[in-house]
C-alpha cells in the first residue's frame, strides 16, 4: 500500500518559489501542473483517481526547501514530486529525495548532479544552462558570421555554467571575445559594466542574468546607444522581460527546448489551457508553464501506464521506459534505464516588441 | 528574596543554580530531549533539530553581543565560514569529521581576530557595518576561491560517521545536534559566571572603567569575537550537514537578521532568552502555518497562492507583539511568571 | 624609603585648554591625601592620569617605584591603582556582587578555556574571589542589596558599590574622586569612618577629591589646591583653611578660616 | 576621457538616490537614535503606491511628485504612531527589531497586494534620453541628481538655523531628559520619521522608474546603509556625500577594474576610511568621558 | 501606620499635612505612593506641599525616594517602569499625576534632574537652548544672559560640548538649563553636588535671589542639609519612602535629631572631628 494514493485520489507534490526574485516562474510551473492535472482529471483521472497537487513554497531558499521536501514527504505524504525548485535547492534536496525513493521529475532546477551519476529515482527534462548559452553563441555567431562576442554572467553556478557554455561554442568557432565579466547577484545599475561593454566594441552580447538584470543591460545599452545582437538563455525568457525592456529588447535572442508562445503550436496550446486556468491565470504563465506541463505529463502518463494500483517502483520503471511522449509543445520526452534525463531540442527565438512575445526564428 | 546569607558556602554561591527544582526538572527535561526522537514524527523532529542548531549559532552571538555589548549584522559571515571550514575538510578532502567540526570552529575564530580588529576602535553601529561588510566580502571571497571551495557549486556534505556511529538517520543527527547544543549551553553558561564573563559584562556596561579595573580591552574584545565566531562556526557546520549541500547562497544575509531577533524577542544578554528566542523564531513560521489553517476555507482560498505572504506579515506582527507585549524579551515575560523563583531556571 | 606616588611636573591639555598644568606632589605610604580646587580645575584629570585612563602630555609618575607613565591602561590595576569615578561609572546591569567581583579580576588567572569548563582552577578562584567579595560587602554594610542590579541603586548606594569594587582590587593606593558626593551627613561620615578603617585596617592610603570641607580638613593628612591645572598651595589642613589664597579661589568665606 | 565622465555621471546618478536613503537613515538617526532597518522597505512601499496611482489616475509628473510626497508623509506618521512612539523609552535594540518586524511586513504586503513580478515604473518622463555635451543621460537621473542637492541646502539650513534641529539631537542623545525640557519627543520623531519616509520614498521612485518596479527593490536600503556610516549616521548632510561616495566608488572599480569587486568596494572602503575616522567622515565622535 | 509615627516639631505641622488646603498651595502633593517595575514600593503614602514663593527642603538618606518623588512630579516616572499607584499631584490647581512631561514642563513646572544628565553631545549654549525650548526666541536671549551672569564660566565654555565640562561645570549647565525657562516652580535634584564650596554659595545665592526677587517657589532636594536648611522655609524629611518628620525649616535645624543625622551637631557629635566617628550602628529610626 503505497503512500499517497487513495481509491478516489493521488497526491501529487511540489516544491519551488512562488514567492521570493523567482516567484513568477515559480508560479508560471504551477498553473502548467494545475492545467495537466486539470487535463486528466477532465478526462477521469488517472484509472478514476483525481489528481490533487500540494505546492510548497520554498522562497528560493535552500533550508526552506529542504523543510518543504521533509513535509511533502513525511505530512502529506505525497506520492510523487513534480518539481524539485531551482538547481541549487534541487541539489540540496537530492539526498534526501533520494533516500525516500518517491519518483520525481525536476524541470526547474535542471543540474547535472541531478541525473549524472544516475539517481534512480530522479527524473530531469529540458536542458542544461551550458547547453542552452552554447546553442545561442552558436546561433547568432552563424548569423553573425566573424562578429566579436562580450558576455557577462551572474556570480553563481548559473552564471558559470552559462560560461561554460560560451566557452566550448569559443573552443570550437575561435571568435574573439572582446568583453568578460561577472556580476554579483542582485545588482540592478549596469551602467559601468555596459559602458565597458561598448569601449571593448563587442559585435554581440551574451547576457547571463534571469530578468531584471538582462532588463538593466538592455536598458543601459539603450542608453548608450549601442545596438547589438542580445543573447540570453531560457531562464528569464519570458513575457515581462519583454515588458520591461521595451524597445531596448527588439534585438534580443534566446533559445529555448519549448515552443515560444508566438508559434501555431504555442498558440495552441495557449488556447487548450484557457480552458483549465482563469483569466489571471492565463496572464500569468509563461515558459515555465510549457515545462511544468510537460513535467506533469510525463509523471502522469507514467503513474496511469501502472494501471490500478501505481507505486513508487512501477512508477519509476514506467518513466524510465517512457520513450517518444509528446506533449506537443517540445521535442519527444524520453527516458532509460540508464538515463534519466530527457533532453529536449533547443530553438532559438527572437523578441517581438509589438505582441510582446516570442517567436521563432528560420 | 533569597540572599547569600542561607549558603553553606561559597560553593553553592558560584553555583549555575542553586534550586533543587531546578535541578531536577533541568534532567527531566534531558531525558526528554534524549529521548524525543522516538515519539517525535520526521518533520517534527526536523524543527527540534533545527532549533537545537541554531541555538548553538545563537548563542555564539550572544556571546558578542549579549553579553559584550558588540552589535554584529555579519555573524552570517561565520556561519558560512564554519560551514565552509567543515565542507571542504569533510566534503572535499573526505578527511574525519571531527576534524571538519574543529576546522569548522577554527576557521572562522581566525576570521573573527581580523573582524574583531576594528572593535578596538570602532563603536556601536560603526562596528555593526565593518562586521556587515565582511560578511559581504566573504562571500565574494568563497566564490572567487573556487580552487579551495568549488565556487559557486557548493559542495556535498555526507551526514558523518564518527567513532563507528553513523549520523546517517534523523535521529542519530538529532543527538548529534543535541550534544553541540547542550555543550554550547554548559559553555556559555559557565563563561558567564566566570572572570572572563564578567569582563565581557564590564565591557559593554562601561569600557573605560573596565580598564580601570584591570580588563584588557584590546585581548577580552578579540577574545569574545573569537569565542563567538567559534561557536557560530560550529552551528554553520551543523547547518550545512543539515542541508546536505553548502553554496553561498544558502546563507543570506536575512539570517544575520533571525539571528539578531533571537537575540531581542529573547532578552538580550541571557542564556534562558537566547533558548526562548530560539525556539520562538524557529517555530514562528509554523505557528504562523497553523494559524492559518485555523481561518475558514473561504479564506484558505484567497490564500492559495499567498499563503507565504500572510504567513510573513503574521511572522513580523507577532515579533512586533511580543516587543510591544515585553520589550525585555521572552526572558522578562518568564522572569515576571516565575518571579517566585529566584535564579530558575538559570542564573543568568 | 621613597614615597609611594611621586609626580613631577605632569601635565594634560585638550586641544587649546591645559587641564593640568605642571603639577608636582606625593603621597607617602599610609597617608590620606586630599586634592580640592574649584569646578574644572583639573582634579579628575589629575586622577585619571594617575590612574591610566589619560595619557600625561608631559611629566612623569613614579608609582611604587615604578615609572607608570606611560603604561598600558589595563597595567594599572595590577600596579595597584584602585579608584572610584567621579560620574558614577558602574557595569549598571550586573548586580552588586558580580561589579564588586570585576574587581578582583585582576588577581584571578583562569583563561577563557578553564572558564568555559568551570572546573579546577576556575572553579577555585571563582570560589576563593567570591569570599572576599563577600567580605566587602560585609565590610561596606551592603548585604541587603548584594544581589540587586545596581542600576537600579539609589545614587549614594551606588558610590558605595565603586568603593568595594576598587577595594575588591586590593590596591596600593586607593584613589576617591568626590566619593561622598550626594550624601547626608549622617553617611559622609560613615565613608569616612570607612576611609579610615581602610587606612587602618587594610593599611591602604588614600588619595582623594572631595568638595566636602568638612570631611577634608577632618580626615586629611595633608592637602594639596589646585587651580586653573596648577598647584597653588599645599599643606596641612590647618595651613590650608588659613591660606588667603585657598579661601579666595576655592573656599569662600562659608567654608574658611572665617567660620 | 569621455569613457570617466560617463563613469562620473552615471555614478553620481546612482550615488544620488543611495544619498537620498542614506539622508533618510541620518534623519530618523539623528532624532532617535534609532536606525530604521525597514527604510529600503519603506521607500519600496511608496514606490508602489506611486505605481500603482500612476495606473489609475495617469502619470503627470506633478501629480505624481504630490503623490509620492503625500505617500511618504502618511506611511512615516503612520509606522511612528503606531509602531516607534508606543516604544518611547524601551530598549534600543527591541525598538530597531520592531523596525526589521516592519520590514518584513512591508514586503509582504507588497507581494500580497501587488505581485512578483517587476513592472515597468510607467513614468515615460523619466527614461527620456537628454544629451549632454557627449553624453546621454536618462531624464530621471538628471532630476535625481537635482533633487538630492535640492533637500542637500534644505536640510543643512534647518539643522543650522532651527531650534528644532536642536531638539532632534537632544531628543536622540537622551530623550528622558529632553522630556524634562518641555520638548514633545513624540511630535519631533514624528517629524523626523515623516521627513525620513518621504525622502526615502522619493529615492524609491525615482529608483524604480530608472530600474523598474519589483519586490525586491528594498534591498537599495542595505546599499544605502552602508553609505551613510561612510558620511556619519549623525550627519544628515555627510551620509547624503556618503551616498555619492559610495556610487562613484562603484562605478569606478566597476568601469576600471572588474564588476565582482564592484559591489563590495564600496564596504572595502567604509571599513578602510572608518578605520581612520570610528564615526564616519563627517560623524561626530563620541564622547567618553569618567 | 504613618501618622503616629508622624512626628512633627512645630505643632502646626501635623496639622498643615493634615488640612492641606490644596488651593493655596502651588504644589500639594497627597498620598503618593510610587512603584518601580511593579515591585520595589520607593514611595509610599507621601504627601507635601508647596506654597507660592516659598522655598520648601526635602531632606532624606540614600534611597529615602526623594528623587522619585520629583520623577512622580515631573511625570518621568514611566520611563523608567516607575508607576505611581496612589495618590494625587496637584499644581496649581490641577491634577498633573496624568499629564505628559512636556505639558507639565509648559505648565511652569521644571527640575534639574539628579546627575545633571546634559545632552552630552551638545554644546553647552545648545544644552541651554533646550531649556528654554518652550519660550519665545527673545526671552530666550534674555535668559541666556541672566545664566551667563550667573555662571560666568559657562559663558567661556559656551561652545564647548557639554560633554567634556568638568563635574561642577555640568552641574551649573545643569541648574543654569532649568532657569532659562523662567518656571513657576523650580525642582532641584540635589544641586550642590559635586559642586565647590564658594559656586555652592553661588547656587544657594541664586535661589535665594529666585524667590525674593522674582518670587519664584522652588522644590529643593538635598543632601547639603546645612545650607538647605539655611535657605528654605519649610522642609520635609524622608526615611525608606516615607515622610517621618516636617516642620519649619528653623525649627528642624533646632531639632535634636536632626542636627545629630543631618547636620552633624548633636550633642553625639558636636563639633567633634569625623576621625573620632565610632564605627558602629548608631543611627537612629524614626521607623522601626
Ligand atoms: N576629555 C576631555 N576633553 C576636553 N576637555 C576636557 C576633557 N576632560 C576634561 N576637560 C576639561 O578640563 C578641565 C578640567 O576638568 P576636570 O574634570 O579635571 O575638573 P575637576 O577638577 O575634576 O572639576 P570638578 O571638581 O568639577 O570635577 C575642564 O575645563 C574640562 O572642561
Ligand atoms: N529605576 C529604578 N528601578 C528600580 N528601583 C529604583 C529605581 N530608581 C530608584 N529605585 C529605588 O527607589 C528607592 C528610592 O530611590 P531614589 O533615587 O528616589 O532615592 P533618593 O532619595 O534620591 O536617594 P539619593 O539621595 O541617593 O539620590 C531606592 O531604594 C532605589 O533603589
Ligand atoms: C530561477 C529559478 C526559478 C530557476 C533557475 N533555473 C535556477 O536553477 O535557479
Ligand atoms: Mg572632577
Ligand atoms: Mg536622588
Amino acid at each position: 500500500e503505497q503512500q499517497g494514493i487513495t481509491d478516489t485520489e493521488i497526491l501529487i507534490g511540489e516544491v519551488l518559489p512562488v514567492s521570493g526574485p523567482p516567484a513568477l516562474l515559480g508560479f508560471a510551473h504551477t498553473l502548467g501542473v494545475k492545467a495537466a492535472a486539470a487535463e486528466i482529471n477532465a478526462a477521469g483521472g488517472i484509472n478514476g483517481r483525481m489528481i490533487r497537487i500540494i505546492v510548497e513554497d520554498d522562497g528560493y531558499v535552500n533550508s526552506r526547501t529542504v523543510e518543504g521536501v521533509r513535509k511533502l514527504l513525511t505530512v502529506h505524504k505525497v506520492f510523487a514530486l513534480t518539481s524539485l525548485s531551482g538547481a541549487a535547492q534541487g541539489l540540496t534536496v537530492l539526498p534526501l529525495v533520494r533516500d525516500s525513493g518517491i519518483p520525481a521529475i525536476s524541470p526547474i532546477g535542471i543540474a547535472e548532479e541531478l541525473h549524472t551519476p544516475l539517481v534512480p529515482n530522479i527524473f530531469v527534462v529540458g536542458s542544461t544552462y551550458d547547453a542552452a548559452s552554447e546553442a545561442i553563441v552558436r546561433e547568432l555567431s552563424a548569423l553573425n558570421p566573424g562578429k566579436s562576442w562580450g558576455i557577462i554572467v551572474q556570480d553563481d553556478e548559473y552564471g558559470s555554467l552559462t560560461h561554460q557554455g560560451f566557452d566550448r561554442a569559443l573552443a570550437d568557432l575561435k571568435f574573439d571575445v572582446a568583453y568578460d565579466d561577472k556580476y554579483t547577484r542582485g545588482q540592478r545599475d549596469f551602467s559601468s559594466e555596459m559602458l565597458r561593454l561598448q569601449a571593448s566594441g563587442a559585435e554581440l552580447f551574451m547576457m547571463g542574468g534571469i530578468i531584471a538584470e538582462n532588463v538593466g543591460m538592455a536598458k543601459e545599452l539603450e542608453r548608450l546607444g549601442y545596438d547589438i545582437p542580445l543573447g540570453s538563455s531560457f531562464v528569464g525568457r519570458v513575457p515581462a522581460i519583454l515588458k520591461l525592456m521595451g524597445d531596448a529588447g527588439s534585438n534580443l535572442y534566446a533559445t529555448d527546448y519549448v515552443v515560444p508562445e508566438q508559434s501555431e503550436k504555442g498558440i495552441a496550446f495557449l488556447e487548450k489551457l484557457s480552458g483549465f486556468l482563469t483569466e489571471d491565470e492565463m496572464a500569468a504563465t509563461n515558459r515555465y508553464t510549457f515545462t511544468g506541463y510537460i513535467a506533469a505529463r510525463a509523471m502522469f502518463e507514467a503513474i496511469s501506464r501502472c494501471g490500478a494500483e501505481p507505486t513508487w517502483d512501477c512508477t519509476i520503471e514506467k518513466l524510465e521506459g517512457l520513450t517518444d511522449f509528446e506533449t506537443g509543445i517540445s521535442s519527444p520526452v524520453s527516458f532509460s534505464a540508464d538515463d534519466h534525463f530527457a533532453r529536449l531540442e533547443l530553438g532559438l527565438m527572437k523578441a517581438n516588441v509589438d505582441v510582446l512575445a516570442f517567436e521563432p526564428v528560420k | 528574596m533569597r540572599s547569600g546569607n542561607f549558603k553553606q558556602n561559597v560553593g553553592e554561591l558560584i553555583a549555575l543554580t542553586d534550586s533543587k527544582s531546578v535541578a531536577t526538572w533541568s534532567c527531566l527535561l534531558m531525558v526528554a530531549l534524549i529521548g524525543a526522537p522516538m515519539v517525535l514524527d520526521a518533520h517534527l523532529l526536523g524543527l527540534v533539530t533545527v532549533i537545537l542548531f541554531t541555538l548553538v549559532g545563537a548563542l555564539g552571538l550572544n556571546i558578542l553581543m549579549g553579553y559584550t555589548g558588540l552589535v554584529s549584522l555579519g555573524h552570517v559571515g561565520f556561519l558560512v565560514l564554519g560551514a565552509y571550514g567543515y565542507a571542504v575538510t569533510v566534503g572535499i578532502h573526505g578527511l574525519h569529521p571531527l576534524l571538519g567540526f574543529l576546522m569548522a570552529g577554527i576557521v572562522p575564530a581566525i576570521a573573527g581576530v581580523i573582524v574583531g580588529a576594528p572593535s578596538l576602535r570602532l563603536k556601536g553601529i560603526y562596528l555593526a557595518i565593518t562586521t556587515m561588510a565582511f560578511a559581504f566580502i566573504i562571500n565574494t571571497a568563497i566564490l572567487e576561491a573556487d580552487f579551495i571551495t568549488n565556487g559557486s557549486s557548493g559542495i556535498f556534505l555526507p551526514r558523518p560517521t564518527m567513532f563507528g556511529i553513523s549520523f546517517k538517520s534523523d535521529a542519530a543527527f538529532y543527538w548529534l545536534c543535541l550534544f553541540f547544543a547542550v555543550a554550547a549551553l554548559a559553555v556559555t553558561l559557565n563563561i558567564r559566571r566566570s572572570r572572563i564573563g564578567r569582563a565581557f559584562m564590564a565591557i559593554r556596561d562601561n569600557d573605560i572603567a573596565a580598564q580601570s579595573m584591570g580588563i584588557n580591552l584590546i585581548a577580552y574584545k578579540l577574545l569574545a569575537f573569537v569565542m563567538s565566531a567559534f561557536m557560530t562556526g560550529i552551528a554553520g557546520a551543523l547547518f550545512g550537514v543539515y542541508l546536505s549541500f553548502v553554496t553561498v547562497e544558502g546563507f543570506t544575509f536575512h539570517l544575520t537578521i533571525e539571528a539578531l531577533a533571537i537575540l531581542v524577542v529573547g532578552g538580550l544578554g541571557s542564556a534562558l532568552g537566547v533558548v526562548l528566542g530560539t525556539i520562538l523564531i524557529v517555530l514562528l513560521p509554523e505557528i504562523t502555518g497553523v494559524l492559518l489553517s485555523l481561518t475558514g476555507d473561504a479564506a484558505q482560498e484567497v490564500m492559495a497562492t499567498k499563503a507565504f505572504e500572510v504567513r510573513n506579515i503574521l511572522y513580523g506582527v507577532i515579533i512586533i507583539g511580543f516587543l510591544r507585549f515585553d520589550p525585555t524579551g521572552l526572558v522578562g515575560i518568564w522572569k515576571d511568571v516565575q518571579r517566585t523563583w529566584v535564579n530558575w531556571p538559570l542564573k543568568y | 624609603m621613597s614615597a609611594l606616588l611621586e609626580i613631577t611636573n605632569l601635565s594634560k591639555s585638550f586641544g587649546g585648554i591645559k587641564a593640568v598644568n605642571d603639577v608636582s606632589m606625593t603621597v607617602e605610604r599610609g597617608q590620606i591625601c586630599s586634592v580640592i580646587g574649584p569646578n574644572g580645575a583639573g582634579k579628575t584629570t589629575l586622577f585619571n592620569m594617575i590612574s591610566g585612563v589619560l595619557r600625561p602630555s608631559a611629566g612623569k609618575i613614579i608609582f611604587d617605584g615604578q615609572d607608570t607613565t606611560n603604561m598600558k591602561p589595563w597595567k594599572y590595576a595590577a600596579a595597584g591603582v584602585g579608584r572610584t569615578f567621579q560620574n558614577l561609572a558602574l557595569f549598571s546591569q550586573g548586580t552588586v556582587i558580580e561589579n564588586i567581583l570585576v574587581g578582583r579580576h585582576v588577581h584571578m588567572k583562569s583563561n577563557a578555556l578553564d572558564a568555559a569548563i568551570f572546573w579546577g582552577r576556575a572553579r577555585r578562584e571563582e570560589m576563593a574571589a567570591r569570599q572576599r567579595a563577600e567580605e566587602i560587602v560585609d565590610f561596606l554594610e551592603i548585604e541587603e542589596i548584594r544581589d540587586m542590579p545596581v542600576g537600579g541603586l539609589s545614587y549614594g548606594l551606588q558610590k558605595r558599590v565603586e568603593l568595594g569594587r576598587a577595594l575588591a582590587c586590593d590596591p596600593k593606593i586607593l584613589l576617591l574622586d568626590e566619593i561622598v558626593a550626594g550624601m547626608n551627613h549622617e553617611e559622609s561620615e560613615d565613608i569616612a569612618r570607612f576611609v579610615l578603617d581602610i587606612r587602618e585596617e587594610l593599611g591602604i592610603p588614600i588619595l582623594m577629591v572631595e568638595h566636602d570641607m568638612k570631611i577634608v580638613m577632618d580626615i586629611s593628612d595633608y592637602i594639596h589646591v589646585i587651580n586653573f591645572g596648577s598647584k597653588i598651595a599645599s599643606g596641612t589642613p590647618d595651613e590650608i583653611k588659613a591660606n588667603p589664597d585657598v579661601i579666595k579661589a576655592y573656599l569662600g568665606e562659608s567654608e574658611g578660616a572665617a567660620k | 576621457m569621455n569613457y570617466l565622465i560617463q563613469l562620473t555621471a552615471t555614478g553620481i546618478a546612482i550615488g544620488a538616490i543611495y544619498g537620498l536613503i542614506a539622508m533618510a537613515f541620518a534623519l530618523v538617526y539623528k532624532s532617535t537614535g534609532l536606525i530604521n532597518f525597514a527604510q529600503g522597505e519603506v521607500a519600496m512601499m511608496v514606490a508602489y503606491l506611486t505605481w500603482a496611482f500612476a495606473g489609475q489616475f495617469g502619470s503627470g509628473l506633478i501629480g505624481v511628485a504630490v503623490f509620492t510626497i503625500v505617500a511618504g508623509m502618511v506611511l512615516g506618521l503612520v509606522i511612528e504612531r503606531l509602531l516607534i512612539r508606543p516604544m518611547m523609552g524601551e530598549p534600543i535594540f527591541s525598538i530597531v527589531l520592531v523596525t526589521i518586524g516592519l520590514a518584513v511586513i512591508l514586503r509582504s504586503l507588497v507581494l500580497l497586494i501587488w505581485d512578483a513580478s517587476p513592472h515597468p515604473m510607467g513614468i515615460e518622463a523619466a527614461s527620456e534620453l537628454i544629451r549632454i555635451g557627449n553624453l546621454n543621460m536618462r531624464a530621471g537621473q538628471v532630476f535625481v541628481i537635482g533633487l538630492m542637492g535640492a533637500l542637500l541646502v534644505a536640510s543643512w539650513a534647518f539643522f543650522r538655523y532651527s531650534r528644532y534641529g536642536i531638539a532632534m539631537r537632544a531628543v536622540a542623545d537622551d530623550d528622558r531628559t529632553a522630556l524634562l525640557m518641555g520638548v514633545n519627543t513624540a511630535r519631533v520623531q514624528a517629524v523626523a520619521w515623516a521627513a525620513s519616509s518621504t525622502i526615502a520614498g522619493m529615492a524609491g521612485v525615482c529608483f524604480a522608474a530608472l530600474y523598474d518596479i519589483s519586490p525586491d527593490i528594498y534591498s537599495i536600503g542595505l546599499k544605502a546603509f552602508p553609505a551613510a556610516i561612510l558620511g556619519g549616521l549623525d550627519a544628515v548632510l555627510g551620509s547624503a556625500f556618503g551616498g555619492i561616495i559610495v556610487g562613484l566608488i562603484e562605478n569606478m572599480t566597476g568601469g576600471y577594474m572588474s564588476s565582482t569587486i564592484k559591489e563590495i568596494s564600496g564596504f572595502v572602503l567604509i571599513v578602510g576610511v572608518l578605520m581612520i575616522r570610528p564615526s564616519g567622515l563627517f560623524g561626530q565622535r563620541e564622547i567618553e568621558r569618567v | 501606620m504613618t501618622t503616629d509615627q508622624h512626628h512633627s516639631v512645630t505643632g502646626g505641622a501635623v496639622k498643615s499635612t493634615a488640612v492641606l488646603d490644596d488651593s493655596e498651595n502651588l504644589l500639594s502633593i497627597r498620598n503618593l505612593k510610587v512603584v518601580y517595575n511593579s515591585s520595589i514600593e520607593a514611595v509610599r503614602d507621601v504627601s507635601l506641599s508647596v506654597s507660592a514663593g516659598k522655598i520648601v527642603a526635602l531632606l532624606g538618606a540614600n534611597g529615602a525616594g526623594k528623587s522619585t518623588i520629583l520623577k512622580g512630579v515631573s511625570g518621568v516616572l514611566f520611563t523608567e517602569d516607575g508607576e505611581i499607584e496612589n495618590g494625587s499631584i496637584n499644581f496649581r490647581g490641577e491634577n498633573i499625576s496624568e499629564l505628559m512631561p512636556d505639558l507639565i514642563v509648559g505648565r511652569g513646572l521644571v527640575q534639574v534632574p539628579e546627575g545633571r544628565r546634559l545632552f552630552a553631545p551638545l554644546t553647552v549654549h545648545e544644552n541651554l537652548v533646550m531649556g528654554g525650548h518652550l519660550v519665545g526666541s527673545k526671552v530666550l536671549a534674555e535668559r541666556l544672559e541672566f545664566v551667563f551672569e550667573l555662571f560666568p564660566r559657562l559663558k567661556e565654555k559656551a561652545s564647548h560640548i557639554s560633554g567634556y565640562l568638568s563635574g561642577g561645570e555640568q552641574q551649573m549647565v545643569a541648574v543654569g538649563r532649568a532657569l532659562m525657562s523662567d518656571p513657576k516652580l523650580l525642582c532641584l535634584d540635589e544641586p550642590s553636588l559635586g559642586l565647590a564650596p564658594q559656586i555652592i554659595d553661588e547656587i544657594f545665592k541664586v535661589l535665594r535671589k529666585l524667590r525674593d526677587e522674582n518670587g519664584a517657589s522652588i522644590l529643593l532636594v538635598e543632601q547639603n542639609a546645612h545650607r538647605a536648611l539655611e535657605i528654605a522655609d519649610y522642609a520635609y524629611i524622608m526615611e525608606n519612602g516615607r515622610v517621618v518628620m516636617d516642620g519649619a525649616a528653623d525649627a528642624l535645624a533646632n531639632n535634636r535629631d536632626v542636627k545629630e543625622f543631618y547636620l552633624g551637631l548633636g550633642e553625639a557629635s558636636e563639633g567633634k572631628s569625623m576621625r573620632d566617628v565610632k564605627h558602629y550602628k548608631r543611627r537612629k529610626r524614626w521607623l522601626s
